[in-house]
């Protein structure tokens, strides 16, 4: 009988005790935010430095040494080079990178001697054809000379994120946030 | 509504339109009215969900989301209309409209204020108890008619929860009975004073038990937490509306959320006094046009604030498991219940209404409740506390966030 | 620790066990298969070794032969031992330990599923992670990847090389690349 | 056969007197199995006469793929393997590896490791109870936890650049170094959190009625648990004083102090659902507590090892065994001296405590299921692989 009771009471207690939490919870701060509309600056901003996003590469630094293709566990980096035979020129013609199979672990940049690859805090790359989320670095058709690590980096390197930004608006062209 | 036809017709016998035409036009109000609510109290009760878990809740349909109802409504509306394979052609399509019409038909008896109801039934109350056990016909049709196992399991639960939460709910209502000596609701809240200790709820601590008891049985009728065990989400999908979709499924859902009126209303017109307002007589709320509007306002008041205590609950408690959920009725609610009548009645012999002592006891009872009110305050803001200085400090922004302020 | 389980365990089954062979890995005892229920059944009871919990069966497929690998601990004593059990490779057979710890049944399935082991009197060996239909044991170094299930196929075409990677029937399995 | 027909066959022949039995399918899409787990159920309306389990939904061959990807590029795979208990995973391979290896780790790297597992473990244990407390209805003590669980995800970002996949260790030591802040921000996040842990309690944990929807529901006895190969919080529920940190001592554990929550039988049976739920809840603070002494005595030092980059382990093999939130994850590596392991075997927790609802199952009613499932805290991903 006294179980009846007190389980009645214990009940009681903790419901009230239940309600008085969800009650404080009012008067508290919520912490979500609305996106995209109602925040400060942009969020690819407030994301810390190293934080791990899409790949960028700065082709004027790359040395075309192709660790970056040797190290990815997935293979979703492809460095094409050309040898011409007669001057012994080496070309980099094409540097790509399957953003939807990348698994942003970070091995290639790691890899890489020059920071040629870098991550960058950009991540919104929803697209609706796969086919786009493949990132050509080096346009077709064009030869870029591999750097010399022992020769001063070129003047004007672009800044961390700018080239990422620039191929996501590629993957989506007819929406109004590709146009912003 | 018949006081209407009365004016227009005028002495004598009335033909028969006049008093068809009131009814459809009452029918047409509370329409308006159930759908209003329901589709505000959605909105509301995710706004208000919202906040108790420190989230925003829908704002982006009309200013601050007011219309978001309206979208839901028109998405669920124009949704195609699903059969399950192998579903009960005729109890399918039919199962939604007994829910609907069994809640739409309490909101007959149901006052707004003075003279703003549809139909002063002079069996209110028992017309209102039979009614909402419609609701049981349809969620078993809609469960069972669905061909699917869920649904069954749902339509089975609610079969047992509603039927036996019915019996705590009519002994509840019973000791209000006694009190007033007659079944309409509008003599029920006559019976009542204006101050809060004149109401039905401190009459004794028996009647309070009984207005505790009548609380806790209609969370059973109307589905909510801790007794949604009917659509539990994480157990049966969605219990008996798994396999609705579109235009039934928010006849559904239109039910669920004017439930939370209709049983919030019945608490008040039953222990909360009503449309009575304190220091003015029944006579003088007849009487005059302002008084029944404060009616209706004190009324709306009450109501919403029970409104707010069960979507409270609906989002802080857990779900009773069925045997917990049949143990709780039988075992603990339908006793409590017996002896609340008992209680009253003999409360109603010893101490009769306008006796000193009956008054000083209703003061105590009274004064009781306000205790319990402020401990709860004075929990919420220790809990509040607790966490302020922290968060300030890992923030860097104060905790403070005024309830009325809109994110 | 090296040696004392293993010569207690070699004194109780003297033809079944023979001795540790790596040093530094917990103890390592090779087990004949027909003695292997006994041989558990004794760790489990013996109140010295006292190994109450099968922590972890893998089956490793070598170039010669399929090796099951018992993994066993005793939470009390806090020490572990390693049973190892060589089976022939083409039609890899081992009685069942799901009677000994209740553990072993899964792996056991497992086991059968990926490497193709069966084992005798278990009470469910059936496929546990790939479908019931589904033919070959993927973790054999032999094994072939069928191209689709079902009519599904298994390859998608891989945007940065868009040519189709050769499929080679048996043997050599496609790189990753 | 397909497997339905399979165990309809084998209940037929197993004939349970059952009157009517209905067959639902629990899963593989199903709101309260977590991931995609699917339970066969054969109910007489409520009451379930067996939950038959199955698996492999989430499988994707990690041990497979071991064989082919090298030493280095298969760390971020064991992301994958929990992925609630990432840093766990990784610390399993990398320990294994460095076994065979014979390594050692610098002691800085040893302590990043530590306070890396704790943030991970606290929020795994947020996500399981929280979660457990939703499948039982209530829905806001839920996200109260992913509120606090967003807080470690940022300190991880900041800290490795990922949220949930974070390869932050590696073979040998550890990614990167504690970033400016870092340590000041956890702590007071910690001053902020424990306070909810009590709040959390008072709403949810004393809460009548969710202790009668978990005591006393389908309690697991010490023997039993250690027949199936239960381990971590689900072993030390029912009574079982075993904990990989203090007992096997790896990494730097045997320097801290910290208890070992047991299950009491706190408001029913020794290792009922709801002493399973006030372990990990216990666990959390006593994570709490690692992470203030780990702050404290964080050395200074280079945070990893040589290793080539080119990684060649000697032919041999090795066996690391590494508490994670739910329990002992054993990494069992075989190398033939080649470039990628010969055979890598991953042992969870989840995957024996899946075996063992099949046992508990009969006579527990649809909503006791989902408690158990919850309690045990089974994800896919452990499970298939």
């Amino acid at each position: 009988m006294r179980l009846y009771f007190n389980r009645i009471a214990r009940s009681a207690s903790a419901t009230l005790e239940g309600l008085a939490v969800t009650l404080s919870w009012v008067f508290r701060r919520p912490c979500t935010v609305q996106w995209p509309d109602k925040i400060d600056k942009p969020l690819e901003e407030t994301l810390p430095e190293r934080f791990r996003g899409i790949l960028e590469v700065e082709v004027r630094v790359c040395t075309g040494c192709q660790a970056c293709e040797r190290t990815c566990p997935i293979g979703c980096i492809l460095v094409r080079t050309e040898r011409n035979a007669q001057t012994k020129e080496r070309f980099i013609t094409g540097f790509a990178i399957d953003a939807a199979k990348c698994m942003y672990c970070g091995l290639c940049v790691e890899a890489c001697p020059t920071g040629a690859i870098r991550h960058t805090t950009q991540f919104a790359g929803a697209t609706t054809d796969l086919g786009r989320l493949v990132l050509r670095y080096v346009p077709e058709g064009t030869r870029v000379v591999p750097y010399k690590p022992s020769a001063e980096p070129p003047a004007g390197l672009a800044p961390r994120g700018s080239l990422a930004a620039a191929h996501l608006r590629q993957c989506f062209p007819d929406t109004k946030e590709g146009a912003r | 509504m018949w006081e209407l036809v009365r004016t227009v017709a005028g002495q004598g016998p009335v033909p028969w339109y006049y008093g068809a035409a009131a009814a459809l036009l009452s029918a047409g109000v509370l329409l308006g009215f159930a759908s209003a609510f329901a589709g505000l109290a959605s909105f509301v009760e995710r706004r208000i969900a919202a906040r108790m878990m420190s989230r925003v809740g829908p704002n982006r349909v009309g200013p601050q989301g007011l219309f978001q109802f309206m979208a839901d409504g028109i998405k669920l509306i124009t949704k195609e209309d699903l059969f399950p394979e192998g579903h009960d052609p005729i109890l399918f399509r039919i199962a939604p409209y007994f829910v609907f019409a069994g809640m739409l038909g309490t909101f007959v008896a149901l006052p707004f204020s003075a003279r703003l109801i549809a139909a002063d039934l002079n069996v209110g109350v028992l017309y209102v108890v039979a009614i909402t056990s419609l609701v049981v016909v349809g969620i078993i049709l809609g469960g069972w008619s669905s061909n699917s196992k869920w649904a069954l399991f749902g339509g089975l639960r609610s079969a047992a929860q509603i039927v036996s939460y019915e019996i705590p709910v009519g002994m509840a209502i019973l000791c209000v009975v006694l009190l007033t000596g007659g079944l309409s609701t509008q003599s029920i809240i006559a019976a009542q004073g204006g101050m809060p200790w004149n109401w039905f709820a401190c009459h004794s601590p028996f009647a309070a038990m009984a207005f505790v008891v009548y609380l806790i049985a209609a969370l059973a009728e109307g589905n909510r937490t801790p007794f949604d065990l009917p659509e539990a989400e994480s157990e049966l999908v969605a219990g008996y509306c798994t396999e609705y979709s579109g235009f039934r499924f928010v006849v559904f859902f239109f039910a669920e959320w004017a439930n939370l009126w209709i049983m919030s209303a019945i608490a008040t017109v039953c222990f909360l006094g009503g449309w009575r307002i304190p220091l003015v007589s029944v006579a003088e709320t007849y009487a005059h046009g302002y008084w029944v509007a404060l009616g209706c306002l004190v009324f709306a008041g009450k109501t919403l604030a029970l409104v707010f205590v069960v979507i409270q609950v609906r989002w802080t408690l857990p779900r009773l498991r069925l045997d917990q959920m049949m143990a709780v009725c039988w075992k603990y609610l339908i006793p409590i219940a017996f002896v609340a009548v008992l209680g009253t009645m003999t409360w109603m012999v010893l101490l009769p209404w306008d006796s000193a002592l009956g008054k000083a006891l209703r003061g105590v009872v009274f004064l009781a409740t306000l205790g319990l009110l402020g401990h709860l305050a004075r929990r919420t803001v220790a809990t509040y506390r607790a966490d302020a200085a922290h968060y300030s400090r890992m923030a860097g922004q104060s905790l403070w966030y005024a309830p009325w302020r809109l994110p | 620790m090296s040696g004392p389980l293993a010569d207690r365990l070699r004194a109780q089954f003297p033809e079944a066990v023979t001795g540790p062979e790596q040093k530094g890995v917990p103890e390592a005892v090779q087990v004949a298969v027909g003695a292997l229920p006994e041989v558990c059944r004794f760790c489990r009871d013996d109140s010295e070794l006292d190994l109450q919990a099968l922590s972890c069966l893998s089956g490793v497929d070598y170039p010669d032969r399929i090796e099951l690998v018992y993994h066993l601990i005793s939470y009390r004593r806090k020490h572990e031992l390693v049973l190892k059990v060589r089976l022939d490779r083409d039609r890899p057979q081992a009685p069942t330990v799901a009677e000994v710890w209740k553990a072993a049944n899964w792996h056991e399935r497992e086991c059968f599923d990926l490497l193709g082991v069966t084992f005798a009197g278990h009470p469910d060996l059936r496929r546990l992670l790939l479908p019931d239909d589904w033919v070959g044991y993927p973790l054999r170094k032999d094994y072939a990847p069928p191209t689709e299930y079902h009519g599904m196929s298994h390859h998608r075409a891989d945007p940065l090389r868009p040519v189709a990677p050769e499929v080679h029937a048996g043997g050599e399995v496609p790189r990753a690349r | 056969m397909p497997a339905e027909l399979k165990d309809l066959a084998q209940l037929r022949e197993m004939a349970l007197p059952i009157a009517g039995e209905t067959m639902v399918n629990m899963g593989p899409q199903h709101p309260s199995t977590h991931g995609v787990l699917n339970f066969l159920l054969v109910t007489d309306g409520e009451v379930m006469h067996r939950a038959i389990p199955h698996v492999g939904y989430l499988h994707r061959g990690m041990e497979k793929l071991a064989e082919e990807v090298p030493y280095h590029g298969y760390m971020p795979f064991t992301d994958r393997l929990d992925y609630l208990a990432a840093m766990s995973a990784n610390q399993g391979y990398a320990m294994a590896v460095e076994k065979l290896l014979g390594c050692g780790v610098p002691p800085r790297a040893e302590w990043l490791r530590l306070i890396a597992c704790e943030l991970n473990r606290i929020a795994s244990h947020l996500v399981a109870t929280g979660t457990m407390a939703m499948d039982l209805g209530a829905f806001t003590p839920f996200i109260h936890w992913l509120r606090e669980r967003e807080v470690i995800n940022d300190l991880t970002e900041a800290l490795c650049g990922s949220r949930l996949t974070y390869h932050y260790l590696r073979i040998g030591g550890v990614g990167y170094d504690l970033p400016a802040g870092f340590a000041d921000r956890t702590l007071r996040w910690l001053d902020h959190f424990e306070p909810m842990i009590d709040e959390f309690d008072r709403l949810i944990s004393h809460n009548e009625i969710f202790v009668a929807r978990l005591a006393n529901v389908s309690p697991i006895g010490a023997a039993m648990a250690i027949d199936y190969g239960l381990v971590g919080p689900n072993l030390r529920a029912s009574g079982v004083d075993w904990d990989l940190r203090r007992d096997l001592a790896y990494s730097v554990y045997p320097e801290c102090q910290f208890e070992v929550p047991l299950g009491r039988g706190y408001r029913g049976v020794v290792g009922d659902c709801y002493d399973r739920f006030v372990v990990r809840v216990l666990e959390i603070r006593e994570s709490c507590r690692l992470l203030r002494q780990a702050f404290e005595r964080l050395p200074e030092g280079e945070i990893q090892a040589k290793v080539g980059r080119k990684l060649k382990l000697p032919a041999g093999e090795a066996y690391a065994r590494v508490e994670a939130p739910r329990g002992e994850m054993g990494f069992y590596l075989v190398s033939d001296g080649g470039e990628s392991p010969y055979r890598l075997k991953v042992r969870t927790g989840s995957f024996s405590a899946m075996s063992i609802i099949e046992a508990l199952s009969h006579g527990l009613m649809i909503a006791d299921l989902v408690a158990l499932i919850g309690s045990l805290d089974v994800i896919a991903p452990e499970v298939d692989r």
